[in-house]
């Protein structure tokens, strides 16, 4: 078992090498592009104001409610029931159109030509994973800039006020770096759960680093050994996360730790 | 509204399924938490690094990585404690008896059905967070509330239950629903592993009807309906323990 | 008279729901006044002085500063907003604040803490802007923490910082609430002895305190706050002397 | 050791051959068979059903005691596994929209979307001989089918009965056609599907024998077979 | 003498790491002795307080409650321990504390907090602990507000709650930790008035403070700590009067 577990070893790493860049680049993609959809969803489910608090609450409900696999499950084969094969749609062809006509068919090539250009990227089965995972992400992230706006101390707000800042100056030089700095153990956390949560492209077909340890299993019927694998590999990876994490807490940190002497 | 074709019914078993595992792995985490919390605080240093070891490899490795692992692999590590367990009690009255008749002492295998393994599994990684979370709270109680129970000479058993534990309940409680929260929707994994829930029920009708999103749809809405009742129940629960302050 | 004044407030009411806490406030404070504000905990104080610079709305009344009328309108619901958001931070940043807990900004160093206003506000270029910082730190006595985080001070150097902070947009009016409370005699010592330089300097300062000594020997003017209203005012050596009002002779007695 | 109840490992999502209806059951013809074989030996049979591709390990890790899902029987396989004698023989076909053709040749297949069941006999062969094509690699069939429509891969491949069933006799299936001859080069695809066991189970491989031969032989399987299918599907002697 | 005395500390130590807190402190409470405690920040105040009580553990010295030594051993590293724990507990029941930040029970209501230690540790049936902290709460006025928690109290009802905690144990000694500190003047004065009545009563007290007045009127002995030992002590009238060490006529000069 222990030279059959080398052997396993000496001929499927590259595919384990592969699977884990693949893991790597949608992990780091997604937090990237989730980032962008969190901080506005953040400020937004704190404003007083319901038009922007609701549609931020609701999509912070729906994609916090919903497992992943689920997200990603209706983006995939959602696209598929509903879009396939949009980019070769025809506009029906009528004879002689009257003006009438002529309008309707000139709103359905828009929208065969909109949901075409939708299909040509959701054909692809990793931007499928990438859009669940930026949502999925994005939603727990806005979670995580609301909170830590929240616990900004009244006090230092009140104090920017009080120096004359606008609304604008207060959010960006006061709240949010210092919000900022307070998400950064939660968000640690977050990126740790999205890599995790990560190993569910394999379900569509995706060869990340999950997918690649089915594939061995599936060559070898060595479940153990093919899981045991990309298990440690994800632990490299994670310990890697926490310790650049542990470097960003240092950097940023400086002002809520104990003073070194 | 929506045409099931007839899969109302195994959808509906399977969120009663669904259920179930949450609220058995629920239970388990719990008390693997409290256990895990306890040891990482204790003063016995090899407990300390079990705990630790523990929380540290379950946060490190995927939820379905470490389901595969333990429904696979835990499978077959019983099965070969069971089964060298059986021969080395064989060998040993063989050498005793030389007219010993091969018996099996345990069961030549135990089965471990996607039922418990999924409960198993479950409770087991979210024991780790608990753990987590139950010591976060137990280090979150003001150390002064601590030293006035001292102070007036309760003893440590006392320190613990008159004031440590139901003030560390209260901290608990928000990090206690973050986690139920995320196992809730974390069972979803363990139709990977063949366990019929809702979720598997969706995907067979799915496939069989061809009509994936339906099904994976009204499994969503049943998440959110699940999610909604668990939020408000945690909320009343923590209006009931705050204790409010000016 | 309110056009010469640094600072005028008319007539002001405050209201938190239906508890009135402010029912009808004057003030006129002239270059180089230094006025302390009494009162018993909950009569008032903080409230005033947030009404001022508008971090409180208040219900009714005008505020001027240097004879400039800080426009307010009635919305419905008996609530005020101001008219002009432009020309409410114009305002504040003529006020500087100095607050009982500090409110230093924890993610900056005393240093950014100092030119942050003067350079994102008033727009100092950052280098004159760190000149000036430095200088003021030189005055409160802190120049060797300029790198430090508020975290990392004690509650004297804390609240000096606070008070180089206001210090470094050049205010009209300081004002300051209960600047001591919290700090230990030492400390209270050493802070009122930089506000007593401030005061010689002829800075105008608007300051609640519960310290006697110093509504006693540094300011010009005391106001006694209850119920709502200005209860006794005066020049300190009169009133402290002379006091007319029941309320106010109570209150200095139980003082130890 | 006796045995008096056997264990049968299914697969669930594979029509014709096995198939979960809606109201959980699973029918198909590898549980009839089944059913056939266990009365045929005398013993009770339990269903389980096993994601194809854990199929062998829980085998292995005896969650039961034998699977019959239409298993190749192949080198590779029976490095892990036993196998009785096959009990049917489909050929694997390649199935794609009507009109798109197929040339069996690796510059042919080149960029080319195969989707197959992971670690199935077709996996194994497509993945051999046309190392350009792009492999797709899904759970269950029934997920193949759903991509091919909605145009994700271009073909699929998969046993052609599975692929008749389960795709081209369903509403939408007129779209879709065989394309390409059938296949089953011993090689990759064995000399037909078996019953997979542990290797210690000889007595049960042996009983299975029997009882195939003897459902051979008395119509039983016959009957079975033309419950589901109108061709042979044992394959020739 | 300390067979006699109610509380004595005979030559105590504390070293925090490598810092020497307390390098060997005396004291002697007799019967009815109301001892303050001076000293500036950081004197080691606090910690010799703590010490009498084992919240921390002194490196050397001893303590005699009534006569009793509490017994401590050396462990390896310089550290002590309590021989028997049981002892420390039953002493610990014997001198009751009110901190500095009150540490009421948060969880409990105030005759929650009352009756904890009573009923819990010194096993009075929980009627008759009842009836008694109903008591406690009419003498500190805080009757009206037995159902509520802490929370929702001011800080100078909080102080009352704690100080009735304290007396329904029945101590031996009280020992106060800064009872006034964060209070405003007027519930300073309300605090001190109950302190005096103790005082009165005959109840054996040592208060850390920085309020003179209470120092000079209220207590027969005071106690200045300074770099960890005992710089100035005696009868109030005496040391305030005629201070011989001259750290501590400078400390009562800065304090207003
Ligand atoms: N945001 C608010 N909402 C409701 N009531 C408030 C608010 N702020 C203050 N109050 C009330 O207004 C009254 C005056 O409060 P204020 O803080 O001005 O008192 P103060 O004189 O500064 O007292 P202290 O000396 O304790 O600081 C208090 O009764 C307080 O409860
Ligand atoms: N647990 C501890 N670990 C290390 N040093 C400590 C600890 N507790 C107190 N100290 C140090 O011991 C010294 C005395 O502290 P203590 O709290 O007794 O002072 P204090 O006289 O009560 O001061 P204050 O008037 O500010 O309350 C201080 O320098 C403090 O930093
Ligand atoms: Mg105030
Ligand atoms: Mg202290």
């Amino acid at each position: 078992m222990q030279f059959e577990y080398v052997q396993l070893l000496q001929q499927e790493w590259p595919l384990y090498l592969e699977g884990m860049w693949t893991t790597f680049w949608l992990v780091a993609l997604s937090l990237f592009l989730g980032l962008f959809i969190a901080v506005p969803a953040g400020i937004m489910r704190n404003s007083s104001q319901a038009k922007w608090r609701l549609p931020a609450w609701a999509f912070i409900y729906f994609f916090r409610g919903t497992p992943l696999l689920i997200q990603l499950f209706l983006i995939y084969y959602g696209a598929g029931q509903f879009l396939g094969g949009a980019d070769s749609w025809q506009v029906t062809q009528v004879d002689n159109p009257s003006a009438w006509q002529q309008i309707v068919l000139v709103l359905q090539s828009v929208w065969f030509s909109l949901c075409g250009y939708i299909w040509h990227w959701l054909q692809e089965a990793w931007f499928c994973a990438l859009l669940a995972f930026t949502l999925n992400t994005g939603a727990y992230t806005a979670e995580i800039v609301r909170g830590s706006i929240n616990t900004m101390p009244v006090g230092e707000i009140e104090a920017a006020k009080a120096f004359g800042m606008n609304q604008v100056k207060i959010m960006s030089r006061i709240i949010l770096p210092s919000a900022f700095r307070r998400a950064l153990p939660a968000y640690s956390n977050e990126v740790i759960f999205m890599l995790h949560g990560s190993a569910l492209a394999g379900v569509v077909t995706i060869v990340d680093l999950t997918g690649a340890a089915r594939i061995v299993n599936s060559r070898y019927y060595a479940p153990f050994e093919a899981f045991i694998t990309a298990g440690l590999l994800y632990m490299l990876m994670t310990f890697v996360i926490v310790y650049v994490f542990k470097l960003w807490e240092k950097r940023w940190h400086k002002h809520l730790k104990p003073l070194q002497v | 509204m929506l045409d099931l074709q007839g899969y109302e019914a195994s959808i509906l078993s399977g969120s009663w399924v669904t259920l179930q595992v949450a609220l058995l792995s629920l239970l388990l985490a719990m008390l693997l938490g409290i256990v895990g919390a306890m040891s990482k605080l204790s003063s016995f240093a090899p407990l300390r690094w079990l705990a630790t070891a523990y929380t540290t490899v379950i946060r490190g490795i995927p939820d379905l990585i470490l389901m595969m692992l333990i429904f696979f692999g835990g499978q077959l590590f019983i099965n070969d404690f069971s089964a060298n367990t059986n021969e080395w009690l064989n060998d040993y009255f063989s050498q005793q008896n030389p007219q010993h008749e091969w018996t099996s002492y345990l069961p030549d295998y135990i089965d471990v059905s996607p039922f418990f393994a999924g409960i198993a599994t479950i409770g087991f990684i979210f024991g780790a967070y608990m753990a987590e979370t139950f010591r976060g709270a137990i280090i979150a109680v003001d150390k002064g509330q601590l030293e006035a129970a001292r102070a007036y000479g309760m003893s440590q058993w006392q320190v613990f239950h008159r004031v440590m534990f139901p003030q560390m309940m209260r901290h608990a409680l928000p990090g206690f629903g973050n986690n139920w929260l995320v196992l809730l929707k974390t069972t979803a994994l363990v139709s990977i592993i063949g366990l019929e829930d809702m979720v598997k029920a969706a995907g067979d009708a799915g496939g069989s009807t061809q009509m994936p999103f339906t099904f994976y749809f009204i499994v969503a809405l049943i998440f959110l309906f699940f999610t909604a009742i668990s939020t408000t129940l945690l909320k009343r629960a923590e209006q009931k323990y705050a204790i409010v302050t000016r | 008279m309110s056009q010469q004044a640094t600072l005028a407030v008319k007539d002001l009411h405050k209201t938190f729901g239906s508890h009135k806490v402010l029912k009808g406030i004057d003030l006129t404070a002239n270059q180089g006044d230094v006025i302390s504000i009494l009162g018993s905990s909950g009569s008032g104080k903080s409230t005033f002085l947030r009404c001022i610079n508008l971090l409180e709305m208040p219900n009714a009344g005008d505020v001027y500063v240097k004879g400039e009328l800080i426009k307010m309108k009635n919305v419905k619901g008996g609530e005020r907003l101001p008219v002009d958001q432009k020309q409410v931070e114009a305002i504040r940043s003529r006020l500087a604040m100095v607050f009982q807990g500090f409110n230093l900004w924890s993610h900056m160093t005393v240093l950014e803490n100092i030119i942050e206003a003067p350079v994102h506000v008033l727009g100092v270029p950052k280098k004159e802007a760190i000149e000036q910082g430095e200088a003021l730190l030189q005055k409160v006595g802190l120049y060797e923490r300029k790198g430090y985080y508020p975290g990392h001070l004690s509650g004297g150097q804390q609240q000096r910082a606070a008070i180089a902070r206001a210090l470094a947009v050049d205010p009209e009016v300081m004002l300051f609430d209960e600047p001591t409370s919290a700090l230990d005699p030492e400390l209270v010592g050493e802070v009122l002895t930089v506000m007593r330089e401030l005061a010689e300097e002829g800075r105008t300062m608007l300051v609640v305190t519960h310290e006697m000594a110093f509504a006693r020997d540094v300011s010009n003017k005391v106001m006694f706050l209850h119920q709502g209203l200005v209860e006794e005012q005066g020049a300190p050596e009169d009133i402290f002397n002379n006091p007319t009002s029941e309320r106010f002779k109570q209150f200095i007695s139980t003082v130890y | 050791k006796e045995w008096k109840n056997v264990r049968i490992g299914v697969e669930g999502a594979y029509p014709p051959f096995s198939k979960t209806e809606a109201n959980g059951e699973v029918t198909g013809f590898d549980i009839d068979i089944a059913n056939a074989l266990c009365e045929e030996m005398k013993v009770k049979c339990t269903m389980v059903k096993q994601d194809w591709d854990g199929i062998i390990p829980a085998l292995l890790a005896r969650k039961y005691d034998a699977i019959i899902a239409t298993m190749d029987i192949t080198e590779e396989r029976k490095k892990k596994v036993a196998f009785s004698d096959k009990y049917q023989h489909i050929p694997a076909r390649f199935a794609a929209k009507k009109g798109t053709g197929i040339e069996l040749t690796n510059a042919f297949m080149k960029g080319k979307k195969v989707g197959v069941q992971r670690a199935t006999s077709m996996d194994t062969y497509v993945t051999d001989n046309f190392s350009d094509a792009e492999v797709k690699r899904y759970g269950t069939a029934d997920e193949a089918y759903l991509d091919l429509k909605s145009g994700r891969i271009d073909y699929v491949m998969i046993d052609s009965a599975a692929i008749s069933s389960g795709l081209l006799n369903k509403p939408g299936g007129d779209a879709f056609e065989f394309v390409g001859p059938k296949l089953n080069d011993p090689k990759w695809f064995g000399e037909g599907a078996g019953i997979a066991m542990r290797k210690k189970d000889t007595e049960l491989a042996e009983k299975f024998n029997a009882a195939i031969k003897a459902i051979r032989a008395n119509g039983k399987y016959k009957e079975i077979q033309d419950k589901y299918f109108d061709f042979d599907v044992y394959g020739d002697q």
